[in-house]
């Protein structure tokens, strides 16, 4: 497919940005607070997509990589009194070094060998929080971005502020997946998930491609992940559930991995279905047991009918339909 | 003209960014400066959230049911001024990320007034650092937590703890053994995570040396690893073992023992001593039998007390059938200190003058506890001591000597000592003033 | 005409396979089928024994249709297939590897003196019975495989390549066995070949595939002695 | 000395049922090459169908044969009208490989979600039939009771039927043909989609016992939400890596060296690395031997 030159891309980009910037003068605080949200998933989704979508390697454990995140920010604001641009860069690199060591590992492993080694991370990383003092343990540990300057004035409550923070970090993020998977190693990456024989055969260095996916993959989840920590304030074992890992592969799933295009489908559908969901059952007055149990049933189902039906995400569908059809130029 | 395929999809995505944003961003209630969120002319709304799924929900689950038999029953003799009093009910599954955004949605969303008994030390320090009620202003009542951290006003501006603090429990267990167990080698099972190292420096500074520590991942409690801990703790001779777990840990812990023929003298936490939950999970009858419990409030069982007739009756009323346990104490108990700080803050309640009238008149407000509310402008820790008893063969805890006796400290390196304060007579019909 | 294919077409995703392939196969006759690398050959087996689907046309055995239903009916019917590459499971024991040839044959009594039959043909595999699969030459495990189809009770035996990878003396005696069933049973045969010289001298008709369609057809003596053939496919 | 010999107790029966658990994944594995993360909320359904049916009859043993046929059933049915249709959509594409996974994982969601919708969110108990209490020598009392002796022979009993099954039969036979090479095992007349689906019951069937087992190697409490099923699965899955993922056996072994290793990690090292302990054997085993206790060389990344 044709590239758009830089250019065109950065104006899209600043577009997108004033969109958000007026988007969140005009709504309360609780949608502030969910596109904070949104936000943080987009990040979490995109590393995954990255990871699965480009190089054909599954992680159940992205979750443990944003608590790495997570904590390495936390830590170096703690100890270090770092400023947080500092603190999220540090959380970049800690999720990115974790990473590395994963994709040595994961470069040995395949198909569901590697989703049980990154599951059985999942469970196991969160919990080495216990065996630390310095890391807080259960109750983890705080992380505080601070209030938004004075000069926003007094109406400018906290959540707009993460909202303002983690929009931008999400803009730059995705602005440089996009470099990353325009350049060489998108296409080492993709020939790998076509056939890593096939690599193999044309000269990729296969370790070392996955290694480099790995290692970027986890970066972006540790930048997710402190955003994560910001908009709850703390990192805790159970900040970072095997759920979170699953909620990201799902949105993955639903935004389709073989594309950035659709990623801020799965990030809202993650955020909005347990408040549509939610907001019928209680319009029907059910019990608060169909409430918060319906969700999942619905979050579940809509994962399996996409990957059986969507396997590659509605997006990329719509894509290939048009392409099919011949509509498209 | 491929390029102008890929850049309709970029747009496209931006256009559907925004609109999927949008789209959600119905606007909630026009905000009124006049009144107060969450009162309005008929009604005044609270919020809670606690696990009312997932494996932290055993017992405490009955906790709001409780709270709404008791404000219906105020509600039903006039209310608080003239409104009724509500509660929003939200399952945050113990877990802190769902207890932050539940919370948002009761803040945000219902627009409560206040949040009141929400339960667990994790989730509330992420509620207080992400939702930050204190710099909303927004009331953060009566915490079930014993954890330490939330008497720092600077952090924690407008939460209330209710629970004596682990620290302060470990202390006077100390205490409690030195006078009842002197000379016994004596065991520790205990959470590892925050809640059981402040267990931890409480039995520390007062001196308590063990034969063998437990200490177990949160989560990790169940039959088969609390095999591991009897071993252990039968290994080290221990004649008295204290259990300062969940409820879930306590069980196995007193259920493994009995299948292996350990019957040392247990104590358990009050976290843990939840004989319902307790007997629920299959624990032997007989087994808790003796086991020395702590708790502030009366028994349950002691009918004699008049608030506890009252709630009992109260609650058997608005919810046939269910066992009136100490979770249900708990939460009649919040309720009633709930109404009555309601009442204290004026005829038309903000949150302003919610939280200074807990700061003013927070200690002289009636309860079911068998000790005073420490509440002041300096003190926003509610209940400072502990009464020991025995369960009985039935696994209600009953004083020692059918006779309460109340050991009070701080959460520092002050003593324990025996408090002589009485209750005052409860308020008529139960309804505070 | 026992094995009727007309008008076959088939692909493989958007590339045509197959093109209108039509021929007939005689009772107790074997037809070998040769064509260099990629001319349809395996697929038109595969085809007939319902491992792939076809586009169009028709294909029946004894009137039976082969383009309907899956592979594990046609060999209730009589239809068995050697696919390509010693077509054993290499985990189970040579003997297991029998039994399943003759697995959805209720009457155990008929199957086992099948499996005597079979052990008279290939002695080989009865000393090797209780090994492992993976512990045989490439020669005993073509003789396997094509023991295991005979297990089958076939009517119709589609050979894809049984001499692929063999050393020429075993090339011999692969074909010498295939002869001797053929005559023993009764047996309609198709035999793919790259080695087009001895499938034609064991066969009775020929045809040559070339990128899917098919050719020449003949008799397998017409062929060996056509010009074109010789150069193209024969090397002489 | 007792320490020592109830540690190793408690080691081999939680290793019983990691075993059983593992042999699940295995089955399904060999019959689907699809790892099915559901499992784990197949044997909680199975165990609540187990506790439903000990409200009509008093048995625990016509619970577990129940709770089999349930458990067999529902994994049969996922099989036919999901997997099947999966592996035919989505044999190619980006996701191919990953797509199993993720829609048992979906399903593990709605698993969990209906069954906390049917039963409720809090503890239920079935009463373990045997008693729990430890045989006692002399003074000294084991972590070994009828209860326990009760789940190593029927952990036992299983594999002998499943091995006797598997080798001796001609069903046994189809599947095994059906596992190693579809192609041809449908080439020699086995019905490859129906003993896929067998497989699948099969391994629903042994999950239920899994979970029973579980719940009676405790107090008998649990819930939609009982974390020692979470763990249950991650157990499983580390014994069938450990033991190769291909072979009965080694799904065995792989259970009782978990839960042996575990045991005596948690005794002489510390309680606290409950959850860290797996992980790290597993990491161990992929680095160390990456094909298992029993795999082949290579097999890894078939």
């Amino acid at each position: 497919m044709h590239k758009l030159s830089n250019k065109v891309r950065i104006l899209i980009f600043i577009v997108i940005g004033f969109a958000i910037y007026l988007l969140s003068n005009n709504v309360d605080e609780l949608r502030v607070y969910q596109g904070a949200q949104v936000a943080v998933y987009v990040v979490g989704i995109a590393s995954i997509i990255l990871l699965t979508g480009y190089s054909g390697q599954v992680s159940l454990g992205q979750g443990a990589l944003l608590g790495v995140g997570g904590y390495a920010a936390a830590l170096s604001q703690l100890k270090w009194h770092l400023p947080i641009p500092a603190t999220f860069a540090i959380a970049i690199l800690a999720a990115a070094g974790a990473g590395a060591l994963l994709g040595i590992a994961a470069a040995r492993l395949s198909g569901p060998y590697l989703a049980g080694a990154t599951l059985a991370l999942a469970v196991g990383l969160p919990s080495i929080a216990n065996q630390f003092t310095v890391l807080g343990g259960e109750q983890g540990l705080f992380f505080d971005v601070g209030f938004p300057p004075s000069s926003l004035g007094a109406d400018f409550t906290q959540y707009k502020w993460f909202f303002w923070i983690a929009s931008l970090a999400t803009l730059l993020a995705i602005f440089w997946l996009q470099n990353v998977m325009r350049s060489r190693y998108g296409r080492t990456w993709k020939a790998i998930r076509g056939s890593e024989v096939a690599a193999e055969l044309a000269g990729v260095n296969v370790a070392r491609a996955k290694i480099l996916a790995f290692t970027l993959s986890a970066g972006v989840a540790g930048l997710a992940g402190a955003l994560l920590a910001m908009t709850i304030g703390t990192v805790s074992p159970s900040a970072f559930p095997l759920a979170l890992s699953f909620s990201l592969l799902t949105g993955a799933v639903l935004a389709g991995v073989t594309t950035l295009g659709g990623v801020i489908i799965g990030a809202v559908t993650l955020v909005a279905i347990p408040e549509i969901v939610g907001s019928i059952v209680n319009r029907a007055g059910a019990s608060e047991a169909i409430a918060s149990n319906l969700p999942h049933i619905v979050v579940g189902a809509l994962l399996i009918l996409t990957v059986v039906f969507v396997p590659n995400g509605p997006v990329e569908q719509m894509r290939s339909r048009r392409l099919k059809n011949g509509t498209s130029l | 003209m491929k390029s102008f395929n890929r850049r309709k999809l970029i747009s496209a995505s931006a256009i559907l960014a925004v609109t999927a944003l949008t789209a959600t961003a119905v606007p909630a209630n026009a905000f009124s400066p006049k009144s107060e969120v969450g009162v309005s002319q008929t009604e005044i709304k609270l919020g809670i959230t606690l696990p009312m799924t997932g494996a932290a929900s055993p017992g405490y689950n009955k906790v709001p049911a409780a709270m709404k038999a008791y404000f219906d029953y105020v509600n039903a003799n006039g209310g608080v001024n003239g409104r009724k009093v509500t509660l929003v009910v939200k399952d945050d599954q113990y877990v802190p990320t769902q207890a932050v955004a539940k919370t948002n949605e009761l803040i945000l969303k219902d627009r409560v007034l206040a949040l009141v008994a929400p339960l667990g030390t994790a989730n509330n320090k992420a509620v207080a650092a992400s939702v930050n009620p204190g710099k909303r202003g927004v009331p953060v009542l009566f915490v079930n937590t014993g954890f330490s951290g939330f008497a720092d006003q600077k952090k924690f501006p407008t939460t209330y703890a209710i629970l004596p603090s682990y620290v302060m429990e470990a202390k006077i267990m100390a205490e409690y053994i030195k006078d009842n167990f002197a000379g016994k080698t004596i065991g520790l099972v205990y959470q590892d995570d925050d809640f059981g190292t402040d267990a931890l420096s409480g039995f520390k500074s007062a001196g308590v040396k063990f034969a063998a520590t437990v200490g177990y991942a949160s989560g990790s409690q169940s039959a088969t690893t609390a095999a591991g801990w009897v071993t252990k703790l039968k290994a080290a001779n221990c004649d008295v073992v204290i259990l300062f777990g969940v409820s879930s840990a306590t069980a196995a812990g007193l259920g493994t023992a009995a299948a292996l023929k350990y019957a040392p003298q247990w104590i358990l936490g009050s976290v843990g001593g939840d004989a319902t939950t307790i007997k629920a999970s299959g624990v032997p009858a007989g087994v808790l039998y003796n086991a020395v419990g702590a708790s502030f409030l009366p028994a349950t069982t002691d009918t004699s007390d008049e608030y506890v007739s009252l709630f009992q009756s109260i609650y058997s009323k608005a919810v046939p059938g269910s066992a009136f346990d100490n979770n249900v104490l708990v939460g009649m108990n919040s309720a009633f200190v709930t109404v009555q700080a309601l009442k204290a803050a004026g005829a038309n309640p903000t949150r302003a003058s919610l939280l200074a009238a807990i700061d003013s008149k927070g200690s002289t407000f009636a309860s079911a506890a068998l000790l005073p509310l420490n509440y002041s402008k300096t003190s926003h820790v509610g209940y400072n001591g502990y009464w020991f008893g025995k369960y009985s063969p039935t696994g209600d805890l009953k004083p020692d000597g059918g006779k309460y006796t109340l050991y009070t400290t701080d959460s520092g390196s002050g003593a324990v000592v025996k408090s002589t304060w009485k209750r005052p007579a409860m308020p008529a019909k139960g309804l505070p003033n | 005409m026992t094995l009727h294919v007309e008008n076959l077409t088939v692909h493989h995703g958007a590339i045509q396979a197959l093109t209108s392939v039509s021929f007939d196969v005689k009772e107790g006759e074997l037809t070998a089928v040769i064509g260099s690398n990629g001319a349809g050959k395996s697929t038109l087996l595969r085809t007939l024994s319902g491992l792939k689907s076809a586009t169009t046309g028709t294909a029946t055995w004894r009137g039976h249709n082969l383009l309907h239903g899956k592979a594990e009916s046609h060999v209730r019917h009589g239809v068995a297939h050697v696919s390509e590459g010693k077509s054993v499971i290499p985990e189970l024991t040579v003997e297991e590897n029998l039994d399943l040839g003759a697995i959805w044959r209720r009457n155990k009594n008929e199957s086992a003196s099948t499996k005597r039959e079979v052990f008279d043909l290939f002695p080989r595999l009865e000393e090797r019975r209780k090994q492992n699969t993976e512990t045989l030459s490439g020669g005993e495990r073509q003789m396997l495989a094509i023991g295991r189809a005979l297990m089958s009770k076939p009517e119709l035996l589609l050979l894809d390549e049984p001499s692929l990878g063999l050393a020429p003396l075993l090339v011999k005696q692969i074909f010498e066995a295939i002869v001797n069933v053929t005559k023993q049973y009764g047996l309609s045969v198709v035999l793919v070949e790259q080695n087009a010289i001895g499938a034609l001298n064991i066969a009775n008709s020929g045809i040559v595939l070339n990128l899917g369609t098919i050719a020449t057809t003949g008799s397998a003596q017409e062929l060996i002695s056509d010009p074109a053939v010789r150069a193209a496919y024969l090397g002489y | 000395m007792f320490q020592f010999i109830n540690t190793l107790l408690i080691g081999i029966t939680s290793g019983a049922i990691y075993a059983l658990m593992a042999l699940s994944i295995v089955l399904v594995w060999r019959s689907t090459r699809v790892i099915n993360f559901a499992q784990a909320g197949q044997a909680l359904t199975s165990t609540f169908i187990g506790f439903q049916t000990l409200h009509y009859i008093n048995s625990f043993w016509v619970a577990l044969l129940v709770a089999m046929i349930g458990g067999a059933l529902i994994s049969a049915l996922i099989e036919v009208t999901l997997m099947r249709v999966l592996l035919k959509h989505s044999s190619s594409g980006a996701i191919a490989g990953v797509a199993p996974i993720i829609a048992t994982l979906g399903l593990l969601e709605v698993l969990q979600g209906t069954i906390t919708l049917i039963w409720g969110g809090a503890d239920v108990l079935i009463a373990p039939p045997l008693s729990n209490v430890g045989f006692t020598i002399g003074t000294n009392t084991l972590v070994f009771s009828p209860m326990k002796l009760a789940i190593i022979i029927i952990v036992l009993a299983l594999l002998a039927l499943l091995s006797l099954i598997f080798q001796k039969t001609s069903i046994g036979l189809s599947l095994r043909a059906a596992a190693y090479s579809p192609e041809l095992a449908r080439l020699a007349g086995v019905r490859v989609d129906a003993v896929r689906t067998l497989g699948w019951a099969l391994s629903g069937a042994t999950g239920a016992v899994a979970g029973l087992l579980l719940v009676s190697n405790g107090n008998g409490s649990f819930s939609t939400a009982s974390m020692e099923f979470s763990l249950l699965l991650i157990s499983g899955f580390i014994a069938a890596v450990i033991g190769g993922l291909e072979s009965v056996l080694g799904a065995v072994l792989g259970g009782l060296a978990l839960g042996i290793i575990t045991s005596f990690v948690l005794m002489y090292v510390s309680d606290s690395l409950f959850f860290i302990a797996p992980f790290v054997i597993l990491l161990l085993v992929l680095f160390i031997r990456p094909q298992g206790i029993l795999g082949k060389k290579g097999g890894r990344r078939a």
